[in-house]
């Protein structure tokens, strides 16, 4: 591994690791569904930074890049379930606020 | 061979979605799809009796799947065959509606599709994307009703399942940067050959197993489970519980960390404190629950739990033992969400505050319950007993005689709450029986004799089985 | 070399964005500039077909998806922002104080290890991989996009009763 | 071919068994009847042969292996011997209840597991039809009526808590040996080996149904059929867990007396015999009290076997088999009892001697003979164990001593308030019970007299044997082994007598019914003089005995409360704090499963 393939890798890295505090911390303390999937969205993303990388570095650009396009083919229908499953939290209980869904525990 | 397993269920979700009327009618749905998955039970089981091996795959040159069928592979072709079914039919007598029967179908092929599809596979990403395909059809079923609790336990599912994904990406990268390549064979290599950076194999181990734990529902990482099994409709929690959870959670555990990676010391003390934590929580939250799927939710994580100790025992018979008891909790569990489906049927609930004295009334669901929740405790005869005994005995024979004792202990857990649960809702006092009382659908009685029949015969038998499908195991073990 | 690093800044403080602002339109267009940048990333790392990809469908499609949603659910009046605002920084100051601390011990105490790469491959073309190699990738794209139109059947669809 | 006359032990009852359930009620006694009498005789034609069959069975270790020896083949004969006894019994008992076809088809299968188990010759088919059995067990007590479910559990929660420690046990000693091939186990006592030991014990004693493993035993007595008490905690189960007692301290662990697990096993059987019979005196239930008995006379045979000497050994086990004699004897008098007058609360019955001749005259014996007044065979046995407990520590012959005569005097108790007295208007109708019902009761009370007189039959022909080596230059036969011994505990008896008198007459319970006794010649002397001089502190020490019955009553039912109570509220306590942790709040398990991937990515880069 060259000095600049490392430097490049360690620049990347400090910037997916923050890209995974934001995403964990938006999920936590979201208090609205929309926000919750944003907030997987940005994980997706740093995610999907990542592999790109790590295609880049080892030169295997061809393969990253396929698995990435199917990964974003996979995160659009998650999405799209997860927006399905919002509406319907909605006109169950008229709000989108997380807080309300905790009836089921114990 | 192998890919006959993905094609043919794509064959037909592709016929049954053609805009042709006369396909869509129930009559023709049901049969298709519940003869496809016999026929997918039939295959799987003679598998290991060298029949159909010698079959050539014409499909095999013009798609490159890069599938392959083994011993551990055939077990769970089964088992998905088995439970898939049991499904099916629990849900041809609960669901009449025709669109949902349409979308029902559909979910259940596309999840069939992802499961086979997942315990074939030999590459890392490409599991991956069958893991997600599971989920998200099992997403749309659990939420089909669009009820309040069944949004809430899909949310929960899917918020959880998302961020298991993203630390298996995470994972996936790194072994991508380490490997070179996402295929098993590679990194099986990787491991052996000490040519590659131990550091990035570390840390891809790592994120997988956690990404994968979160897939399992073990402790800590749980909470999805119980919310996710008791706000499913009857059918896909028998799915759920039975085998989606399993395959797209266990399987892979069992596939990556028994055959591909090799642990190291502390990846096995990592698997064996999560397997006893697991255990011992999960029995003691059942204690206490006073709906049966949720309790058979806790049992579920409690039993997963067995499992993951056994591989962190890291010895052929230990694996032997997990896979054994995978089969076995697959089909008792499957057995007992069919009872709760038979519970919720006729009485409309599964609360068992609710619930009493059905003993007399509903004469199969008590007996067959009575069959699974001892084969759960690892009653002898029973199969559940022969598959703890073998955990419990590799857990000895690697030395590791604490934790064996603490799962005997656990199992001890596990009788006292199951009985409770027995006596409450099948002996007690007869609570005012509610006006929806039904007669038992034959899908349902079908199911439960069928699944309460193969655990006695698996556990009466258990010597054969172990022989002919699961001995082979020990090979594709290092 | 450095155009990398100002896009990683620039992305990391769009998420920043994305996540910190009070109205969720706000949010979505935030997360649409991300998706921007992060294929902006995804060329500068040749692959540009994965750039491309991330453009259309993730800046593109989700943002829509995300809008409808919001359209179908959203009730909030403008006499509520102004404590909506404030409830949100009383929960959210802690991300931009954990960001900037993180940052800062990351930019100050991160060494890029050295790896063991393993040998490099023959130069393939995407297509040739997506296509001629991963069938069952093709395969699962397939399926999921059939679960995905169910998804929608299900939960979009209303049907007349 | 006779090797498969192995299998065919354990296939016929299992099969019967099944096939039972299918027939009409009517027809199943008969058939259960026919096949334990085909289980007999079989039996009794291998007995004393030596069979080996092994077949591959499950691969690592585990093959099917059966071993026929004179041990096992005495063991299953008994066993037999009391399945027919005890189906022909019920074939009366049973005749119109409604669970009958079940009551068969459990005693059927039980015999095929007892069977199986005795001749397992590999841990895991040990193991098998050892839990087998559990799964009876509880069958054969749920039948029994609306409470039995209770009882039911609680017995499988027991047993089956102390099985998973034998499971224990039998991974280690598999660890430790490093097969599961029994007769090639041969394990010293290091730690672990002390472990594997204790373990496997614990499985052996509860099985036996000693202390603190018996507490559901008294609760069936009532619960349950009353053939299920005869069968199962009387001989069937004291079969099984001498059988495994006698087999780990002979052959699979080198116990050596002196050893601290021999003084260990010695305690707990002391502990035993004393706990249990001061409770029995207190009983006021013709079953319940037969069930403390039950309990008790398991002590004796574990002090026999835990003293490692040979005649405390074969005293165990030659009391084991006369247990299981006068024990079911006594359970099917009682039985008798309750069909002809139908109850078995002592204070509504009187008087059953002249109805009930037969019964009377059975239950004279058997109460004699578990007394162990000579010369029935309860003595000799007794005799064979107090020698051994002597030579082992004066402390451990008291407590055997002691408690034969709270024995006696429970049973003359028992005997006293049940066939003598007064007639209660309750029993007035009662009348002898059919044949089938007498028969077993007459066989069984008959070879109590045999085994005692000619007592050499059963030493020569079945204990000697199972001995081997360790028996060479001893004789068990005769008389009595230690005159002095045989001396004091007829004097105990006598004691015993003295002591019932005083009681019935201080305390007002029929004391003419006790006159054949009374006026006895030398008795009568014995017994004036002893009123009139002993009869303050009599009174006193009556007064103790019951303040200490009374006392034990409550430990007793104090590990009663440990298994009801203290244990379930913890586990409840634990339980809803687990409970309270789930909120429901989707971010609660979101940082779960962060911190918990934190903790797991730390332990493997540590």
């Amino acid at each position: 591994m060259s000095a600049d393939l490392s430097q490049l890798f360690g620049h990347f890295m400090i910037a997916i690791i923050l890209l995974f505090i934001i995403g964990a911390y938006c999920i936590l303390a979201s208090f609205n569904m929309v926000r919750i999937l944003i907030g997987l969205e940005i994980l997706i993303k740093a995610a999907t930074l990542l592999i790109i990388l790590a295609g880049y570095i080892c030169g295997r650009t061809a393969l990253a890049q396929t698995i990435v396009i199917t990964l974003i083919v996979i995160e659009i229908v998650v999405m799209v379930v997860a927006s399905g499953v919002t509406l319907w939290a909605f006109r169950n209980n008229e709000s989108i606020d997380p807080r309300k869904l905790s009836e089921l525990k114990g | 061979m192998p890919s006959l397993f993905v094609l043919t269920p794509f064959l037909l979700l592709v016929v049954v979605n053609l805009p042709f009327k006369f396909l869509r009618k129930q009559i023709a749905l049901w049969p298709a799809v519940g003869g496809m998955l016999v026929a997918q039970v039939v295959f799987s089981t003679f598998y290991p009796l060298n029949i159909g091996r010698g079959i050539a795959d014409p499909f095999e040159q013009f798609f490159m799947f890069g599938l392959s069928l083994d011993s551990l592979s055939s077990i769970m072709l089964l088992i998905i065959g088995i439970v898939a079914f049991v499904s099916v039919l629990v849900a041809s007598s609960m669901i009449s509606e025709e669109r949902q029967v349409f979308h029902f179908l559909n979910l259940i092929l596309i999840s069939v599709i992802g499961m086979n599809t997942t315990v074939l596979i030999s590459d890392i990403f490409s599991l991956y994307v069958f893991v997600e395909i599971t989920a998200l059809a099992v997403f749309v079923l659990i939420a089909m009703e669009k009820g309040k609790f069944a949004i809430e336990g899909t949310f929960k599912y899917l918020i959880l399942s998302a961020v298991a994904s993203v630390f298996m990406l995470t994972a996936i990268a790194f072994f991508l940067m380490a490997v070179g390549s996402t295929s098993f064979a590679a990194i099986k290599d990787a491991f052996a050959s000490n040519s590659s950076d131990a550091f990035l194999l570390k840390l891809g181990t790592g994120l997988f197993l956690c990404g994968l734990l979160i897939k399992c529902g073990v402790v800590p990482f749980h909470g999805w489970v119980p919310d996710a099994y008791s706000a499913a409709p009857a059918s896909v929690s028998v799915l759920l519980a039975g085998v989606v959870t399993k395959v797209s959670g266990v399987y892979v555990l069992l596939r990556l960390f028994g055959t591909v990676f090799i642990l190291n010391a502390a990846l096995q003390n990592t698997l064996l404190l999560v397997g006893i934590i697991s255990i011992c929580f999960a029995a003691f939250a059942s204690l206490t629950q006073t709906d049966f799927k949720r309790m058979l939710a806790y049992s579920s994580i409690s039993q997963v739990g067995y499992i993951v100790l056994a591989l962190g025992a890291a010895t052929p018979l230990a694996f032997v033992g997990a896979v054994f008891h995978f089969f076995n909790h697959a089909i008792f569990k499957s057995l007992l969400f069919v009872n709760a489906a038979s519970l919720e049927k006729r009485l409309g609930t599964t609360d068992m505050d609710k619930i009493g004295g059905m003993g007399s009334k509903m004469k199969v669901t008590s007996a067959t319950s009575l069959i699974g929740l001892l084969s759960t405790a690892g009653i002898p005869p029973l199969s559940g007993f022969w598959s703890k005994l073998i955990i419990i005995i590799a857990l000895f024979s690697a030395g590791r005689p604490v934790y064996a004792v603490i799962a005997l202990l656990a199992s001890a857990l596990t009788l006292a709450y199951f009985l409770s649960l027995e006596r409450k809702v099948f002996f007690g006092k007869v609570v005012a029986s509610p006006a929806a009382e039904t007669k038992a659908s034959f899908g349902i009685t079908f199911s439960e004799v069928l699944l309460a029949a193969i655990t006695v015969a698996a556990g009466l038998g258990f010597a054969f089985i172990l022989n002919t499908w699961l001995l082979p195991l020990k090979e594709i073990v290092h | 070399m450095s155009i990398d690093i100002i896009l990683l800044f620039c992305l990391v403080l769009a998420a920043i964005w994305t996540v910190m602002t009070v109205r969720l339109i706000h949010s979505i267009i935030g997360l649409a500039l991300t998706s921007v940048l992060l294929s902006a990333l995804m060329y500068r790392l040749a692959s540009p077909l994965a750039a491309v990809f991330e453009l259309s469908v993730c800046a593109g499609l989700i943002s829509v998806i995300f809008l409808v949603t919001v359209s179908f659910t959203q009730r909030v009046s403008k006499e509520e922002m102004p404590a909506r605002r404030k409830e949100r920084f009383v929960r959210f100051w802690g991300l931009l104080f954990i960001v900037a601390v993180a940052g800062l011990l990351l930019i100050l105490f991160f060494k890029a290890p050295q790896f063991q790469l393993p040998p490099p491959a023959g130069e393939q073309n995407v297509r040739d991989v997506l296509w001629n190699l991963r069938h069952l990738d093709m395969l699962g794209q397939v399926i999921v996009l059939l679960a995905g139109a169910l998804g929608v059947a299900v939960f979009f669809k209303e049907h007349k009763k | 071919m006779t090797e498969n006359i192995l299998i065919a032990m354990i296939v016929i009852p299992l099969i019967a068994g099944l096939l039972s359930l299918l027939l009409p009620k009517k027809g199943c006694g008969v058939f259960a009847l026919l096949a334990a009498a085909v289980n007999f005789i079989l039996a009794v034609s291998i007995f004393n042969k030596e069979l080996n069959l092994t077949f591959p069975w499950a691969g690592f270790g585990m093959a099917f292996s059966l071993r026929l020896y004179q041990f096992s083949g005495f063991i299953m004969l008994a066993a037999a011997f009391f399945g027919l006894l005890i189906s022909l019994y019920s074939l009366s008992f049973l005749k119109d209840k409604d669970y009958r076809r079940q009551f068969y088809a459990y005693l059927l299968i039980s015999l095929s597991f007892v069977n199986g188990a005795v001749l397992a010759n590999n841990l895991v088919v040990l193991l098998f039809f050892w839990e087998g059995l559990l799964v009876t067990l509880f069958g054969l007590i749920v039948i029994g009526g609306k409470q039995s479910f209770r009882t039911a559990t609680k017995a499988l929660v027991i047993v089956g808590l102390s099985d998973l420690c034998m499971m224990a046990g039998i991974a280690l000693t598999g660890y430790l040996a490093g097969t599961l091939v029994i007769s090639d186990i041969h394990l010293g006592l290091g730690s672990l080996g002390g472990l594997a030991f204790i373990l496997m014990a614990i499985g052996a004693v509860s099985k036996a149904g000693a202390i603190p493993f018996h507490t559901w035993i008294p609760d069936a007595a009532v619960d349950a059929p009353l053939p299920f008490m005869a069968l199962f905690p009387a001989t069937l189960e004291k079969l099984l867990g001498i059988y495994l007692l006698a087999r780990i301290t002979l052959d699979m662990f080198k116990l050596d007396a002196g050893s601290p697990l021999s003084i260990v096993l010695m305690i707990l059987g002391a502990i035993t015999i004393l706990i249990a019979v001061m409770m029995a005196l207190v009983q006021k239930d013709y079953k319940k009290l037969l069930s403390y008995h039950a309990i008790s006379q398991v002590g004796y045979m574990i002090l026999g076997i835990g003293t490692c000497l040979p005649a405390g050994i074969a005293g165990g086990i030659f009391h084991m088999l006369n247990h299981a004699m006068y024990k079911c004897g006594l359970f099917l008098t009682g039985g008798a009892v309750e069909k002809s007058t139908g109850t078995t609360n002592l204070e509504n019955l009187g008087g059953l001697r002249a109805k009930m001749p037969v019964t009377f005259i059975c239950f004279f014996i058997t109460a004699a003979s578990i007394s162990g007044v000579p010369p029935f065979n309860g003595f000799f046995s007794k005799e064979l164990v107090y020698d051994a407990a002597m030579q082992r520590g004066w402390i451990f012959y008291l407590a055997a001593i002691l408690g034969s005569f709270f024995t006696a005097a429970s049973f003359l108790k028992l005997g006293h308030a049940a066939y003598f007295g007064k007639s209660r208007k309750e029993n007035k109708d009662a009348k002898e019970v059919s044949v089938f019902m007498l028969i077993p009761m007459i066989t069984l009370a008959a070879v109590c007299v045999i085994f005692g007189v000619f007592n050499y039959l059963p030493i020569n022909n079945f204990i000697k044997p199972i001995l081997g080596a360790r028996a060479e230059g001893h004789n068990f036969t005769g008389s009595s082994v230690n005159m002095t011994l045989g001396i004091i505990t007829v004097l105990v008896l006598l004691g015993a007598i003295i002591h019932h008198l005083m009681a019935a007459k201080i305390m007002g319970g029929g004391i003419k019914a006790a006159e054949h006794i009374h006026h006895a010649p030398v008795l009568s002397v014995v017994y004036r003089w002893a009123e009139k001089k002993y009869l303050d502190p009599y009174e006193v020490g009556v007064k103790f005995v019951k303040i200490i019955s009374k006392l034990l009553w409550r430990i007793d039912r104090g590990i009663d409360w440990i298994y009801e109570s203290l244990t379930p509220s913890a586990a409840l306590f634990v339980s809803r704090t687990i409970r309270r942790m789930h909120t429901g709040y989707y971010a609660v398990y979101i940082a779960w499963s962060l911190v918990g991937a934190l903790l797991i990515m730390l332990f493997i880069f540590r």
